[in-house]
């Protein structure tokens, strides 16, 4: 499942919603957080832009992927748009399997995926004034490394 | 057809949509892009390096040589960054 | 951190404690369930058996290990002992980090170390009696993975 | 040297833990099997197969070469399945 929310969300309760029944033995979980720095490196708020529509889409698209290479009892994904302080979550996986080696690896898939095909873009507000993130090359690597592994 | 920009794109272009009739001669997204610069300042500084603009058409990523119908819906928007 | 214990604990409330201050932009999770079975093949509620003392002991040294290998802000493992029905939590890993690899890494890491080598047995009730669950050769094999990369 | 016996081992031997003195001739954990297995049919059942029996010493892990003291805490368990 995939929810695009400005909402905050609560890990702890889409979590224990994953284990009600049958046969999932391991759920895997990745949280994204605002970093807010350290010392004199302060970062301040952020605010994430998508592409209503396509986002809805990719994601929907990430998530069928990481369900036909591992078996998953089940798999969600929340993102968050809007302006985010340091400290406030952005993203959310939970994967759900009975073997940990499935939820640990679709967890960590859909993470590097979403990073390079989900369609958001971070404006950060800086001392010196608003500026957008830039992609950086490490994550098309770590989703490219997925693409070799098929 | 329907153009959509985003982050750093939409600001030096100026608008976040806007709904245009394609050009007789324009059939792929490389053409469209070469088109758009051709509409003034805004879109020409926009556009400059193709390096770091990405394009998608009908919600799909897609590259230079992507054929274009009218009926499109095609977006520009710089390498993603979210997660 | 480690905790071992009889009590449940709360992964949300666990992980919102983790994301306080500074610089954690990463947070990953395992949680191991114990799995209840489907249709015919239903599990019953197993009891794990503990070594006090050498229990903590073993979690301090993979703790300190995954430190060691990746810069982690936090780390967190707690692991219950006694009996557990099905879809009750066993075991909860949380790492901490500026960036999502070293957090994945370092909590797959935990959890494969943690299964061969801190001092956990269960015992699992069944249709026919109990039943000690026999050791998986591939849970070594996965724990000595991450020794031919240290 | 205290003795303690985990999961089937402790089911087998039919106490959880005991206090010995270790014999002057039994200088490793190799030796101290040896010595247990002669204590009755409990001990020998649950250490006729050492692929399935493991060993720590002081709380760490041992092999059977690992050398013993009277001051020592030993435990025998089967391979370990948490997680």
């Amino acid at each position: 499942m995939i929810r695009i929310q400005a909402e905050d969300f609560d890990v702890g309760a889409e979590m224990a919603a994953m284990n009600g029944d049958g046969d999932v033995g391991a759920l895997a979980s990745f949280v994204g957080l605002v970093r807010g720095g350290k010392g004199d490196e302060k970062i301040g708020a952020m605010t994430l832009e998508h592409y209503p529509g396509m986002t809805e889409k990719k994601l929907a698209q990430i998530e069928a992927e990481a369900r036909t290479r591992w078996p998953l009892e089940d798999c969600l994904i929340i993102h968050r748009f809007g302006r985010l302080e340091p400290g406030e979550r952005i993203v959310m996986v939970i994967t759900a399997s009975s073997h940990r080696q499935a939820a640990l690896e679709a967890c960590a898939f859909l993470i590097d995926w979403l990073k390079t095909s989900a369609p958001f873009w971070k404006l950060e507000e800086r001392s010196g004034g608003e500026e957008w993130v830039e992609a950086r090359a490490s994550d098309d690597q770590a989703a490219e490394k997925w693409a070799a592994n098929k | 057809m329907k153009l959509l920009y985003f982050a750093w794109l939409k600001q030096k272009i100026g608008i976040a949509e806007e709904d245009i009739t394609l050009p007789d001669d324009v059939a792929t997204l490389g053409a469209l892009v070469t088109w758009l610069k051709s509409r003034g300042p805004g879109y020409e500084e926009a556009l400059g390096d193709l390096a770091v603009v990405r394009f998608a058409v009908n919600q799909d990523f897609a590259g230079l040589d992507h054929p274009l119908s009218d009926s499109d819906e095609v977006a520009l928007f710089p390498p993603v960054t979210g997660g």
